[in-house]
């Protein structure tokens, strides 16, 4: 068992002002007309640790929407790599588990066989801190993704937070972890009905999830039938084409780069920004577009989720955050669609054999 | 006996929009101000329009002036529907209305008219010999710009100003920042107003009736009583028994005169002439300075009363922006029906904008009176005059002048035909 | 001067406004207009060369006037290349509600003597002539212009952005105020290049940059009915500001 | 190491190809170490006009200079199609897999290329010439538009001549006056020409996804294993390392996973044309 400590909720506010001498440190900030956004706090009182789920995950810290890449002189063709505007050396709190495992999927596509710079320099000066969620999100199924209601991680973290009340439990994920609550003035080594304690409610947790998804052989299912009308129909009816599922996703990780040249045209800055297969032009060549459609879109979405994932990267590509659902204005849910497609094939109007 | 002369000009170029002229060099000459900036039907599709569209919708009669025509037409909605704002919405119209006027003025001076005392076609053919001043210019819209940009959220077409007040107020910092551009920007708006002065304009006198809004308190822009220089003394709501639209078959603008048929002048120097002692002691001793005193009536020295009204707008902007500490407020608004008008001084002038409105908020009639309206019978008035003083002088010679009238008026055919 | 390309800029029924903001888009704007020719411009300078050839026409506003169609033809064939600029231009924009009344009813409101007015249904410019691109916006925003330019003065095909103004939303993050406040919100349904101006000002897109392609305008009016808005709301918001195009006409459905 | 940092490389050598499609021999300037395979591609590029994928169409290395046959498409083509002798563009790469040879040794080999599929596939064909003994039977199948869009056809015909490869040619429409050995129809009717057991042979092919699917489909027909027909693919491509997620046709990254597939293996998936 790990080593863990008991901070009071005093002791952890003081000690949040404490790292803010030292870090940049990031929180869940309540905002006017009610929306709760991730960005730096100025005072431990800012945070606002009772939320379900941002917009924008932490992903944004990392892997920022629009970033700098190359400065490059038109006449010789030299390039120079602009430094990602460091977060400097940000803690991020609060992290839920879910956002959590997503940065873990993001570092299998950028910290792979070919490691991409920016994300690399980000991700290690960026602290992460999870705090364990104790009752299910409405729209959130990460229970059934394998990602949370408690970190289910064992490591890429650095912290691991249970609130218990009165007080919060935290377990070290790293050494940098350990080097933060070091600087923890109140704390006290975690006793064994801390844990029992920590195990009774993730339990609870566990137990509230109202939302479910089945994932043994999901996967092969979703292959098999790819042509299934659940596609063109939400596509049809529902689909706006509007990208707000992949832009909210914490795990989706395609970009677009461009170039845009000073007007004397003697310096290019190359930059790099979120896209999104529900983009038209995505997929877009000389002489064609492989997905045109809508529909076929919608497919990539989903299929790329809940199937093509584990094939490139040995897991799902969706923590069962719920974003893509809360903030799809016509509240097209993936879950759903891939239930269809299970009831069909149980009822044997879906395919069990090869798609061909 | 001989055809009468005719001088057709088909197209005038430098003016926001399309018109033409037309003289007839007789011993009586006429004149046509061919305004055939093509028709939009703005007053004919508003109807059946929702309230909270109008300013939206309107904003587009004119690129130049878009914060007029949207600030115009909410205050008159807000009074068709009994919408009280607060003082901080009073406050950022008006610092909203002045970046706006301030900018306009400076496009007009710089890139419409300054090109006809330097002789040159165009802006463009004075970059090589003038680039300070293009750079004054561009400092300076810069500035004002970023001021209109930042309560609107843009310079041209902005979108917070809603009926009922802003859907959004800047921070206090993005105040300070836009300040310090302003600030900057001072001794440009001085150096402007002495290059304006030093123009030389034709010598000529017109006798007009100025027309502009005034208050007590205050150099006023979005609120005040209509008040002329032949005595005229009304509330907004009494425009429509004062002044008179009407349409002639030469022009898609239609023409608007005070009741008996007198033509008026509105715009910068009318405003001038109307209430000079409203502005600041610095505006006025720069005036002073430059040699203008008012009464003036010479329509070309509205481009200098433009330059000084800069010079003001951006002082005013600075110590307005001082003096309050912006808020974040909330308001909710309350569909009624009702009608309602509301007066305010464009960059050209007085603008009117009027509304009935039914109990859903859907716009039922719709009546717009634009400055260059207002100034359409005095333009041609005073070409008329001037061809008349000037008819020894060769064609050529009197078509500039011609031209450079209309230019002085800063007329905006978009705006006329809307 | 410059690099020897030759520009026109036309005017038809429309606010200037694109115009402006071509010329005055700040300090660009000296590097701009020295950097080509503009060889046909009657706001910017007197005279100039209204027959072309040019390498670009820009053509900014609705067209209302049969004079204007016939003129607009003749500067494509002199044209290499020909974008309309701005919503009027690009998708009928505010002077295309017109077509929302019965034209007669809407002349008469406005003119006592309607027969000296010649107005016919307000159409974008591509109704008329084949076009190389979209400057979008109401006003373009200044990436599109400078993307213009500078692809001009490139030799490269302009990428101008053809995503909804969802995408800048959320690159932008501010909050969906569809989703959260439960506001109309045109957003999903409008091309980007504003950065989410509105979204992020606290108010819903009233669609000014006109229609994404591959809108889905069906779902959105589907969705905000049952938001509980009437058929006649929903009508005014697929009407403001793309009244003639393809895109938008499944949100059109006449209460 | 930023991967997406370019390198810088030289024009020394322009050729015209056709009308719209150019050889550019190219090598690094700065002297860096560079090495690749048939079948792999670079991402070349300009300031502002951003960088594309494009396969090697010389077969290895020579004296430190390789090249790319570049089809005028848009922007960032033409102007690379453009450039002169001595001037600099950007370089990425070497991306990609390449053609299986080790493979196909052995056995009868069938090279079916479309339009400027032909340019990916000059490496393999001079191999296969170069290496006669390795294989069976050798089938050139090369397709296109017009007369003029058969890539290299001089240097083919003079490579092949009195040796026992198989140049086939054919185009869409043909000018009649030249029309003695290359044929008028689709390039699938060569296929009827091949008189080998399709299921000792191996097939690569590379055009438009198109004409692939129909050669597939018909050597298929005639016997050959869905996994014995390698196809390169194109897709939208930003990164070149399996990051922008472009260029992804179901499970697979084109960049990393291709631009060759075997038929079988990219067939299963949605969005191709297949
Ligand atoms: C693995 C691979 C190898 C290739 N090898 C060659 C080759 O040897 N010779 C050759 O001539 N072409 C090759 N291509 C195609 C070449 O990359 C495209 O023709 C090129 O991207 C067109 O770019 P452009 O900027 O000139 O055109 P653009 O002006 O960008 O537009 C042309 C069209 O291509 C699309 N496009 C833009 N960027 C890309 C991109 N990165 N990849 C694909 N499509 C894009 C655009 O959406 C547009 O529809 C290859 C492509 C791939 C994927
Ligand atoms: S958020 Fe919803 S409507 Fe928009 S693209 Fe995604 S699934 Fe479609
Ligand atoms: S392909 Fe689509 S779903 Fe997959 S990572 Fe990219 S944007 Fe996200
Ligand atoms: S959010 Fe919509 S209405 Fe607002 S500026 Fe952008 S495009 Fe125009």
């Amino acid at each position: 068992m790990s080593t863990g400590y008991i901070l009071a909720n005093d002791a952890f506010r003081d000690w949040l002002n404490i790292l803010r001498n030292e870090f940049t440190v990031i929180g869940p900030v309540l905002k006017k007309r009610g929306p709760i956004v991730f960005e730096e706090i100025q005072d431990a009182g800012d945070l606002h640790l009772d939320y379900c789920s941002t917009m924008l995950g932490p992903r944004k810290f990392i892997y920022p929407p629009t970033q700098r890449l190359f400065r490059i002189d038109n006449q010789n063709h030299r390039v120079t790599t602009i430094e990602p505007a460091d977060a400097g050396n940000a803690v991020i709190f609060a992290v839920r588990p879910c956002d959590m495992q997503a940065i873990s999927v993001l570092d299998r596509t950028f910290l792979g066989d070919i490691e991409d710079f920016y994300y690399r320099k980000l991700r290690e000066e960026t602290l992460t801190v999870v705090l364990n969620c104790n009752r299910a999100c409405d729209a959130g199924f990460c229970e059934s993704m394998g990602a949370g209601p408690f970190l289910r991680l064992e490591d890429g973290y650095d912290l691991e937070m249970t609130s218990m009340g009165e007080n919060y439990l935290i377990e070290i994920g790293s050494r940098r972890g350990e080097g933060l609550i070091e600087k923890a003035v109140h704390r006290k080594e975690a006793a064994s009905g801390d844990y029992e304690t920590k195990d009774d409610l993730q339990r609870k947790a566990i137990a509230s999830f109202t939302k479910h998804l089945e994932t043994a052989g999901l996967p092969e299912l979703l292959m098999r039938n790819l042509d299934h009308p659940v596609y063109r129909e939400t596509a049809e009816a529902r689909c706006l084409g509007c990208t707000n599922c992949t832009m909210v996703c914490p795990t989706c990780y395609c970009y677009d780069i461009e170039d845009d040249m000073s007007f004397d045209l003697t310096v290019t800055e190359r930059r790099r920004h979120w896209d999104s297969c529900q983009e038209l032009h995505f997929a877009r060549v000389h002489g064609g577009n492989f997905r045109s459609s809508r529909e076929a879109r919608l497919r990539q979405f989903v299929t790329h989720k809940l199937a093509t994932w584990v094939e490139q990267y040995g897991c799902f590509g969706c923590v069962g955050c719920g974003r893509c659902m809360t903030w799809c204005p016509t509240g097209i849910d993936l879950t759903e669609m891939a239930k269809r497609i299970q009831q069909d094939f149980e009822t044997g109007r879906a395919r069990w054999w090869a798609y061909s | 006996m001989s055809e009468p002369q005719h001088i057709e000009v088909e197209y005038l170029a430098r003016v926001e929009g399309e018109a033409g002229f037309r003289i007839v060099l007789d011993s009586q000459p006429d004149i046509e101000l061919r305004i055939f900036e093509p028709p939009r039907f703005f007053e004919g599709f508003l109807v059946g329009r929702k309230y909270h569209e109008v300013g939206d919708i309107v904003s587009r009669i004119c690129g130049i002036c878009p914060v007029s025509h949207m600030t115009t037409a909410i205050q008159a909605i807000e009074k068709a529907m009994g919408i009280q704002v607060s003082e901080q919405t009073v406050l950022l119209r008006k610092i909203f209305s002045l970046s706006q006027i301030a900018a306009s003025h400076l496009i007009h001076l710089y890139m419409l008219a300054m090109p006809d005392y330097y002789g040159f076609p165009g802006v463009v053919q004075m970059i090589p010999g003038h680039k300070p001043h293009l750079d004054r210019l561009i400092r300076m819209k810069e500035a004002m710009n970023g001021l209109t940009a930042l309560i609107g959220g843009r310079a041209l077409h902005p979108v917070t100003n809603v009926p009922g007040g802003f859907t959004h107020i800047p921070r206090p910092e993005d105040f300070a920042s836009v300040l310090k551009e302003i600030k900057a920007i001072r001794k440009d708006a001085e150096q402007a107003v002495r290059d304006i002065a030093a123009l030389e304009v034709p010598d000529f006198h017109s006798d007009s009736v100025y027309v502009a809004l005034y208050d007590e308190t205050e150099y006023a822009t979005n609120q005040g009583r209509i008040v002329s220089t032949s005595g005229l003394d009304i509330s907004v709501d009494q425009y429509p028994d004062f002044f008179v639209e009407s349409q002639v078959h030469y022009a898609y603008a239609k023409q608007t005169v005070l009741e008996g048929g007198t033509p008026i002048m509105v715009g910068a120097l009318a405003r001038l002439n109307i209430k000079f002692d409203k502005l600041q002691q610095k505006t006025r001793d720069l005036a002073a300075d430059v040699g203008f005193a008012v009464p003036d009536c010479n329509p070309f020295h509205n481009n200098l009363a433009q330059a000084l009204e800069v010079f003001d707008a951006i002082e005013r902007c600075i110590q307005l922006i001082e003096s309050h500490a912006f808020r974040d407020e909330e308001f909710k608004v309350e569909i009624r029906g009702g009608e309602g008008g509301s007066a305010t001084e464009a960059p050209r002038g007085l603008l009117y904008h009027w509304y009935c409105i039914d109990r859903r908020g859907v716009v039922e009639k719709a009546n717009l009176v634009t400055p260059t309206s207002h100034n359409f019978l005095n333009i041609e008035k005073d070409l008329k005059q001037l061809v008349a003083e000037n008819r020894k002088q060769d064609r050529e010679a009197i078509r500039l002048l011609c031209e450079k009238t209309v230019r002085a008026y800063d007329p905006c055919f978009s705006c006329s035909v809307h | 001067m410059g690099t020897g390309k030759r520009i026109g800029i036309f005017k038809y029924s429309s606010c200037a406004g694109c115009q402006f903001q071509l010329f005055y888009f700040q300090h660009y704007v000296l590097e701009t207009i020295q950097a080509v020719d503009i060889v046909y411009c009657k706001m910017l300078q007197s005279g100039g060369e209204e027959d072309g050839p040019f390498d670009l026409a820009l053509i900014e506003g609705a067209i209302t006037e049969q004079w204007q169609a016939d003129q607009l033809k003749r500067i494509r064939e002199r044209s290499e290349l020909l974008a309309p600029i701005g919503s009027c231009a690009v998708c009928g924009g505010v002077p295309a509600i017109k077509n929302t009344a019965h034209e007669l009813d809407a002349q008469r409101r406005v003119y006592e003597d309607i027969s000296v007015v010649h107005s016919l249904k307000a159409h974008p410019v591509d109704h008329y002539v084949r076009v190389d691109g979209y400057v979008r916006g109401c006003p373009p925003g200044v990436r599109d212009l400078a993307e213009l330019v500078k692809s001009l003065l490139l030799n490269k095909t302009p990428r101008f952005l053809d995503y909804s103004v969802c995408v800048e939303c959320k690159l932008e993050e501010a909050i969906c105020v569809l989703v959260a406040y439960q506001e109309p919100c045109m957003g999903p349904v409008t091309n980007a290049g504003c950065g989410a101006l509105c979204p992020s000002r606290g108010r819903a897109c009233y669609g000014c940059w006109g229609p994404m392609k591959d809108a889905n305008a069906k779902a959105l009016a589907d969705r905000f009915e049952r938001m509980g808005l009437g058929r006649e709301e929903i009508y005014r918001r697929f009407t403001e500001f793309g009244e003639p195009t393809v895109e938008w006409k499944p949100g059109q459905v006449k209460p | 190491m930023n991967p997406l940092e370019p390198r810088r490389a030289l024009v020394r050598e322009k050729i015209q190809e056709n009308r719209e499609t150019y050889s550019l021999t190219l090598s690094l300037a700065d002297h860096d170490h560079f090495s690749y395979r048939p079948g792999q591609f670079n991402m070349l590029g300009l300031p502002g006009m951003g960088e594309a994928p494009f396969s090697f169409s010389s077969l290895h290395l020579e004296r430190g200079r390789f090249t790319h046959t570049i089809r005028e498409a848009g922007s960032l083509t033409r102007s690379i199609c453009q450039l002169a002798a001595g001037d600099i563009l950007s370089i990425r790469g070497p991306y990609g897999n390449e053609w299986p040879l080790e493979k196909a040794k052995g056995r009868h080999l069938i090279i079916v290329g479309g339009g400027i599929g032909i340019a990916p596939l000059r490496p393999v064909i001079r191999h296969a010439l170069g290496n006669g003994e390795e294989y069976g039977r050798l089938y050139f199948l090369l397709g296109a538009r017009t007369e003029d869009d058969l890539l290299f056809r001089e240097e083919f015909e003079k490579l092949t001549a009195g040796r026992d490869g198989t140049l086939l040619m054919t185009v869409d429409r043909g000018e009649k006056k030249e029309l003695s050995h290359i044929r008028e129809g689709l390039v699938t009717a060569l296929l009827d020409e091949i008189d080998v057991d399709p299921e000792e042979s191996i097939t690569f092919t590379c055009g438009p996804e198109l004409m692939m699917r129909f050669v597939a489909r018909q050597l298929i027909q005639m016997g050959q294993d869905p996994y014995d027909i390698f196809v390169s693919m194109e897709r939208r491509m930003k990164c070149g390392i399996a990051h922008c997620g472009h260029c992804q046709i179901g499970a697979m990254y084109v960049c990393k996973d291709g631009p060759i597939f075997p038929y079988g293996d990219i067939k299963r998936f949605a969005d191709t044309m297949l």
